[in-house]
């Protein structure tokens, strides 16, 4: 095929030097060639979906699923965001505020507590040499997991099980809080405590597990990165610390900190967009119905149940809000870093 | 308590070294004494603390994995005691055999025949997306062709998108075109990963332009010097964009769940079968009871996590490497 | 010009890999009937006799049969499938799953295949009808016949059906039974004048016998209940409370007075320790029956009588029977006990070749049908997985009267279960019964296990619902 | 405050399996009177910044002991020396204000924070910044970064200024200017002061004492002038001095000094190898001279000028003289000198040590 595409060429070439011109326009032109297969496979499956939620987000009660012959959907307008927003599309199932509040909830306190722990740990591994690398590769472990699979073993932390009469186990978490005296708490089973602020369910249980996981999940990124960073900040600003008398916090809070905070500013966007896509660490705890009627739902786990329940409009409307979201997160961080960050 | 010690001795020494120095030598000496004392002590305490603080961590850190191979050696009935065993009274390997033979799935994916579609679409995948990401990278950072630099942006503006906007408008695609069911439809979609073709562009870049005058002035084409001396030179990251995306396939749930029934998915689809809701209640060969066994699930979780461990210990730096590229570059 | 053929032949290589790809799979639609079903190794087994009975009696009919893992699997992957026109031939199904299909217009009227004298050739160029007889019609258990009629359905007629329409089969059905351990409620002193256990037929009478229960055996729950979505509709039904309806002005009713009233009783007997549910222990409860009352186990347990096998233990004297049922006011006891298990749902052909094929297809897919409905494949189908057969003939099949006359639990939950016949009851159809079904269980286990209220529970599932 | 340095030495371990341990500082002795300048001066890898990172506590020494008056401060933590150090790249924190960088000792120290802000402000005023206070440390030139660093280690009044290469990111001109700025502050200040250079013109310019090491091993201690006059070895007498001593190779024969067949001086000394060492300005033009030099070029540098002439005695490819502008030479391929008695230096040709 190619041979003759070629001799075609080369024919052209030779019969009409008036081409020629053209034949080196395509010539200069030959790198979309090696472009080709990746423009056509995102053209595909990158660009015309962007197109498509779009589009799709506006069409009003669209289901792919539907009556063939018709349309699939009743108008134009932003029906699927008023009912998304309100909770109100008829189907059951998780809501989006509801969805919404647990994605701002697991973000918000696991991302900036992870980021401190693995400062801590990166300082404390600069700080020792012997078994420096040991460390290193425990610390790495839990990046290569799976979030399922590793979701399922935090799970088996905090179940209880047995009945209310009577416990065969009350699960790892509960024996070692009762060193403590604390009570067990039904961390993750139907009764797992809760609060309710109006229709808005807070299973503050649940919750702290899914953040133990979040924050477990993300150390060995971060560990990773300031590491790295703070082995490459210049020994002499510790020297000159420690001629200036700075005492142990000091050093980390004024100088390190400050210094790395270009990375830890990174960290924190990466860490706050990643953790708005959270899904299958809450799949892998607390099941696939996220919990009891999706009170551990998150926005991702939003759109999925309705790609699955074929409610194609809401599942648009969904990503492109869950999309939204994350724009807002990004602006604000960057501006913010732009402040604070020191280069 | 401590802080306020430090600080009046902190500020005693400064009165005693700076303001009255001849007056207080005698005494001075015998506070330097005292201070070496403490300093060596502080050193001491400061790396126990060090030690400490990271024992502490790692043992967190590392609890989940050692509770899971645990727990997957345990017999059920002992997993179950109310205080729980840190050491398995009685090693039980049915519970590999157990899982291994798990048939109520039947045909509709044996281990074997998951492990195969994970390696087939892993290994295709991988392969033939390096290739992709190669010569995209290669003519983004060395040719020259009109729309280049919008193409460029366009690309690097939807890794801004939530992939779960594609997923959906895909998922439809797919089934319109009847590729359900199919190993294509795991690996068309994802060939292109518009991260690895920007790392990789720029790792190009950063090869410096002489040498590509260089391999001209030697009679070298332009796939010659991609071939030849591009990618030796950017071997590690595509050793590193290699092993990641082999991983992804491995630990790649949603989507094949979504678009291929139970014998066209992968791993870790077969894994959670086993898991809470519906699944567990499958496993009751051993037991005789449709409990959800947690040590036959831990068995399950450990299997699909071996492979993860065994590549990383080979690939350590690689993978190392390759993450913490990603850090510094996005 | 070296590197543009290099380049080329990269394309080609590319280009040919992806076609590589892409051909796996080559199948004949026009002559291939596909079939999901939620079944496991043991069951597939003997459906794989059926397949090879049917596929030997009509040469060049093909059945590819693909399990889907639980019954949301096989709903799900068909909504899936349904878009892209990949639908199966036939499937496992439940009726919200069809009221959900029933949007597309894809599912077959069955009623027109019932009804239709027309024949097809088989091997022996023999001639087979392909509809039912009026006597094999009235073979079907009526409850189980009822509830594929297009009546049951919500909005039937905006698809294109009509009153008589028909959208499925009962393939094998279950109910649910009470499970008693005998043993201990005579140990309790719960017996009769014969001797034997003093099993409670009514609601207040199994509460009544609480206080002496847990009091004789500490660690032990009254009653395990595998289902609560099932109590909760159980309860409506018995009691005419009112649950959902098909009207869609208002499809929920369950959010009244009667249903808070009934949870706000539970939840005092559930902090009394009478009470488990399934989501409560996390497992079925048939595990604590097994156990036994002094290992901390329940004394009454609920479940499918599907899941007979599961509740078989050694330790005690166990009985089966019908579950409590309600007083109404004019003192009679309302029994009425759901009716659950797979039903078979047609769907429309989405690739054949012409309309002819198609047409031919759904033929020969209710002809596959009515194999898996033959009294032989039902009675042993029935005897493996301890669902209730869906023909009153299959009774009379001789391996099933021998299996029924076990002393088996199984047997004895086949033997109870088929003197429920009048009992049984299904709920409507309609898009999201199924999510009502999740809601008032949900909401349930919430006013049960004291973490909402009841009156917040429920409104919070009618919310969940989308009711207004 | 006087500072005593006893056998101090630092070996580093072997960065390499089968390398040997390189010793940084051998040995050393040193007495630094309270308030002098001292430069430690030595080409790279002498030692001289061990030495000055042993002073500040940043590094500990192998063995040795290091009094700063009377008390051992070997084993004593850097921020309780009492030491001002400035690093040779500043290490200016880069987050924070100028200010903020010079008060950033004192607020570890706890001092209240008015109190720290006049003290830094005197510092910066000092050293001439006060208008710069609120800048960032990128926002500074590298003169008044330099300015700025030696504020913050002064801030805390310490009793001894250390200084790492102070001048080497400098330009010539800066240079220039911030060696007596350096002299001026620590005229004023009165702090016993050391610093470390690779360049001898500059320590010898404001140094008060000067120490000058090779390998480890301190070479000789005085006063610049000196160890200029009275270099201890060959080492010293290369080192210093612009251009640099012209070095033949010569024997001692029967009471003379020879240089090739030429005698250019008496000595008492035995007979031996042995290397003479000729500052460039001890030359005498005159034509009954007692050294020839065959004249390659002559350089006019105004004040006066150099005759640049070619010697095979010489171990250095030219032979460079100084003399007056005013002297008028032959226009001849060889010149004769005379020299000047103190300008010549003996020098044992195995021992290198100077022979007196």
């Amino acid at each position: 095929m190619s041979d003759e595409t070629l001799a075609l060429q080369n024919k052209n070439n030779s019969q009409k030097p008036s081409s020629k011109k053209f034949w080196d326009f395509l010539k200069s032109q030959r790198g979309w060639l090696f472009v080709l297969p990746a423009v056509v496979l995102m053209a595909i499956f990158t660009f015309y979906p962007i197109i498509n939620a779009f589009v799709g987000a506006f069409k009003e009660n669209y289901q792919a699923l539907h009556l063939e012959g018709e349309k699939g959907y009743t108008g134009w307008g932003f029906e699927n965001f008023v009912r998304v927003l309100k909770g109100d599309t008829g189907t059951g199932g998780a809501s989006f505020m509801q969805c919404l509040f647990n994605t701002f909830v697991f973000t918000f306190i696991s991302v900036p507590l992870s980021t401190l722990l693995a400062l801590l740990i990166s300082v404390g591994l600069t700080r020792i040499k012997v078994l420096q690398k040991a460390y290193q590769t425990v610390f790495f472990l839990p990046y290569l997991t799976n979030a399922l699979a590793m979701g399922a073993v935090f799970a088996t932390f905090f179940t209880i099980v047995g009945t209310s009469r009577n416990v065969e186990t009350y699960g790892l978490m509960n024996n070692f809080l009762s060193l403590f005296g604390i009570k067990p708490v039904d961390w993750i089973g139907s009764g797992s405590p809760a609060w309710h602020w109006g229709s808005l369910n807070v299973p503050w249980a649940k919750y702290i597990v899914a953040i133990i996981y979040e924050v477990w999940s993300g150390l060995p990124f971060k560990i990773l990165i300031l590491f790295s960073a703070l082995q490459n900040v210049n020994k002499q600003y510790y020297d000159a610390a420690k001629i200036d008398s700075a005492s142990k916090s000091t050093v980390l809070w004024k100088i390190t900190a400050p210094l790395i905070s270009p990375m830890l500013s990174y960290l924190l966007i990466t860490g706050l967009m990643g953790g708005m896509k959270q899904y299958s660490a809450i799949v892998g705890i607390f099941g696939a119905d996220m919990g009891i009627d999706y009170d551990m739902g998150t926005m991702v786990g939003y759109i999925y149940q309705y790609i699955e329940k074929g409610a194609t409009g809401f599942a648009f409307a969904g990503s492109l809000l869950l999309f939204a979201v994350i724009m807002v997160f990004t602006g604000i961080n960057l501006i913010v870093s732009k402040k604070t960050v020191h280069y | 308590m401590k802080d306020l010690e430090n600080k009046e001795l902190l500020n005693q020494e400064e009165v005693t070294e700076v303001v009255e120095v001849e007056e207080a030598k005698a005494l001075a000496a015998i506070d330097l004494n005292k201070e070496k004392a403490r300093d060596k002590r502080a050193k001491i305490v400061g790396a126990i603390l060090s030690y400490t603080f990271l024992t502490i961590c790692a043992f967190f850190a590392f609890l989940p994995f050692y509770w899971m191979v645990i727990s997957s050696l345990k017999p059920e009935y002992e997993y179950r005691r109310s205080v729980p065993t840190f050491f398995p009274h009685e090693f039980y390997f049915k519970n590999y055999a157990a899982v291994l033979s798990q048939t109520d799935t039947g045909s509709s994916g044996s281990f074997l025949q998951i492990i195969v579609n994970t390696l087939v679409v892993g290994l295709v995948s991988t392969s033939i997306g390096l290739v992709v990401i190669v010569i995209t990278s290669y003519a983004l950072a060395r040719m020259e062709f009109k729309g280049k630099n919008l193409l460029f942006t366009l690309m690097l503006a939807t890794m801004m998108i939530p992939g779960e906007m594609f997923t959906l408008t895909n998922y439809l695609t797919v089934s319109k075109w009847g590729w359900n069911d199919t190993f294509t439809v795991l690996i068309l979609p994802f060939l292109v990963s518009i991260y690895y073709i920007y790392l990789l562009r720029n790792n190009f870049k950063q090869i410096p332009n002489s040498l590509y005058q260089a391999a001209k002035v030697d009679g070298l084409s332009d796939a010659g010097y991609l071939v030849k001396v591009m990618v030796p030179l950017t071997a590690p990251t595509l050793i590193s964009v290699t092993l990641l995306k082999f991983i992804a396939t491995w630990n790649s749930y949603i989507w094949p769940r979504l678009v291929n029934t139970q014998s066209w998915q992968l791993i870790t689809n077969w894994v959670t079968r086993g898991f809470p809701d519906r699944g567990a209640k499958l496993y009751n060969g051993l037991y005789g009871t449709t409990m959800a066994l947690t040590t036959l699930r831990m068995a399950a979780v450990c299997m699909v996590s071996l492979p993860l461990f065994i590549l990383f210990i080979a690939f350590r730096k690689y993978i190392m490497h390759g993450v913490s590229k990603s850090g510094t570059k996005g | 010009m070296k590197k543009s053929i290099l380049s080329v032949l990269l394309m080609v290589f590319l280009a040919a890999l992806m076609v590589g790809c892409e051909r796996q799979q080559a199948t004949d639609y026009d002559k291939t009937i596909i079939f999901y079903s939620s079944q496991g190794d043991k069951l597939q087994g003997l459906t794989k006799l059926a397949i090879d009975a049917f596929e030997e009696k009509y040469p060049g009919w093909k059945v590819t049969h693909t399990p889907q893992g639980g019954y949301d699997d096989v709903r799900d992957k068909i909504v899936s499938d349904l878009q892209g026109g990949l639908q199966p031939d036939l499937a496992y199904c439940y009726a919200d799953h069809v009221a959900l299909y029933l949007q597309t217009g894809k599912v077959v009227d069955m009623a027109k295949l019932i009804n239709s004298t027309q024949t097809v050739l088989d091997k022996d160029e023999k001639e087979v009808v392909i509809g039912y007889t009026a006597e094999e019609i009235a073979d079907f258990v009526p409850g189980y016949y009822a509830e594929g009629k297009a009546q049951n359905f919500a909005n039937y007629k905006d698809y294109g059906y009509d009153d008589d329409s028909m959208f499925m089969l009962p393939f094998v059905k279950s109910t649910e039974l009470l499970y008693v351990n005998e043993t201990a409620l005579i140990k309790a002193g719960f017996k009769n004048a014969d001797g034997s256990a003093k099993v409670a037929t009514t609601w207040d009478e199994l509460w009544s016998q609480g206080a002496t229960l847990v009091k004789k055996y500490p660690t032990a729950t009254v009653l395990g209940y595998d289902s609560e979505a099932n109590w909760f509709i159980t309860m409506c039904q018995q009691n005419g409370w009112g649950y959902t309806s098909t009207s869609a002005d208002n499809h929920y009713l369950f959010n009244n007075e009667h249903t808070k009233a009934w949870l706000e009783e539970l939840a005092g007997y559930y902090t009394k320790g009478y009470i488990v549910t399934q989501m409560d222990y996390g497992a079925y409860t048939s595990n604590l029956f097994t156990k036994g009352a002094d290992d901390g186990g329940v004394i009454y347990c609920i479940g499918s009588s599907g899941g007979a096998s599961y509740q078989a233990t050694d330790l005690f004297q166990w009985g089966v029977y019908a579950i409590p049922g309600s007083r109404q006011e004019d003192g009679s006891i309302n029994k009425s006990v759901i009716s659950q298990g797979p039903n078979l749902v047609m769907l429309e052909c989405g690739r054949c070749s012409s309309d002819e094929a198609k047409e031919l297809k759904k033929q020969m897919t209710f002809l596959f049908l009515k194999e898996l409905l033959n009294p032989v494949f039902q009675a042993q189908f029935s005897i493996d997985s301890g669902y209730n057969p869906s023909t009153q003939s299959t009774y009379q099949v001789d391996a099933y009267v021998e299996h029924l006359a076990g002393k088996t639990i199984t047997a004895r939950a086949c033997v109870v279960a088929k003197t429920l016949t009048n009992d049984f009851f299904t709920s409507p159809a309609f898009v999201g019964s199924s999510g009502a079904r999740t809601q008032v269980g949900n909401a349930l286990n919430f006013a049960v296990t004291g973490q909402k209220t009841a009156a917040k529970a429920l409104a919070d599932a009618y919310a969940n619902c989308g009711g207004k | 405050m006087k500072i005593t340095i006893q056998d101090l030495t630092k070996t580093f371990p072997a960065r390499h399996k089968g390398d040997k341990e390189v010793t940084a500082v051998n040995m050393m002795n040193i007495d630094i009177p309270s308030g002098k300048l001292v430069g430690l001066l030595g080409p790279s890898g002498c030692g001289k910044s061990t030495t000055l990172f042993m002073l500040s506590g940043l590094e500990s020494p192998t063995s040795g002991h290091i009094l700063f008056d009377e008390e051992d401060v070997t084993e004593l933590a850097p921020e309780k020396r009492g030491i001002g150090l400035v690093f040779q790249n500043y290490a200016l924190y880069p987050h924070m204000t100028v200010e903020q960088n010079i008060m950033f000792p004192l607020v570890n120290m706890r001092i209240p924070k008015p109190e720290a802000k006049e003290r830094a402000l005197d510092a910066a005023r000092l050293v001439q910044i006060e208008e710069l206070l609120n800048r960032k440390p990128s926002e500074l030139s590298g003169g008044q970064q330099q300015r700025v660093a030696i504020a913050r280690a002064l801030v805390k009044m310490p009793n001894v200024l250390l200084l790492d290469e102070p001048l080497s990111n400098l330009d010539a001109r800066l240079r220039l200017q911030t060696r007596e700025e350096i002299k001026r502050i620590q005229r004023e200040t009165g702090i016993t002061t050391v610093f470390v250079t690779h360049d001898q013109e500059e320590a010898m310019s404001i140094c008060d004492i000067m120490v000058v090491m090779k390998l480890g091993i301190v070479q000789q201690i005085g006063e610049p002038q000196a160890i200029y006059d009275d270099p201890e070895n060959l080492f010293v007498a290369n080192f210093l001095g612009t251009p640099p001593i012209n070095i033949f190779k010569g024997q001692i024969k029967n009471g003379g000094v020879f240089i090739g067949d030429e005698e250019i001086m008496k000595t008492k000394h035995e007979d031996q190898e042995v290397y003479v060492g000729i500052r460039p300005e001890g030359f005498i033009y005159s034509p009954s001279g007692v050294l020839s030099l065959d004249v390659d070029h002559i350089e006019v540098m105004g004040r006066d000028k150099s005759v640049v002439s070619i010697s095979k005695y010489s171990t250095k490819p030219t032979v460079r003289s100084i003399i007056d502008a005013d002297v008028k030479l032959e226009d001849a391929p060889v010149l004769k000198f005379n020299l000047k008695k103190n300008k010549v230096f003996l020098f044992n040709a195995e021992t290198e040590e100077r022979i007196r």
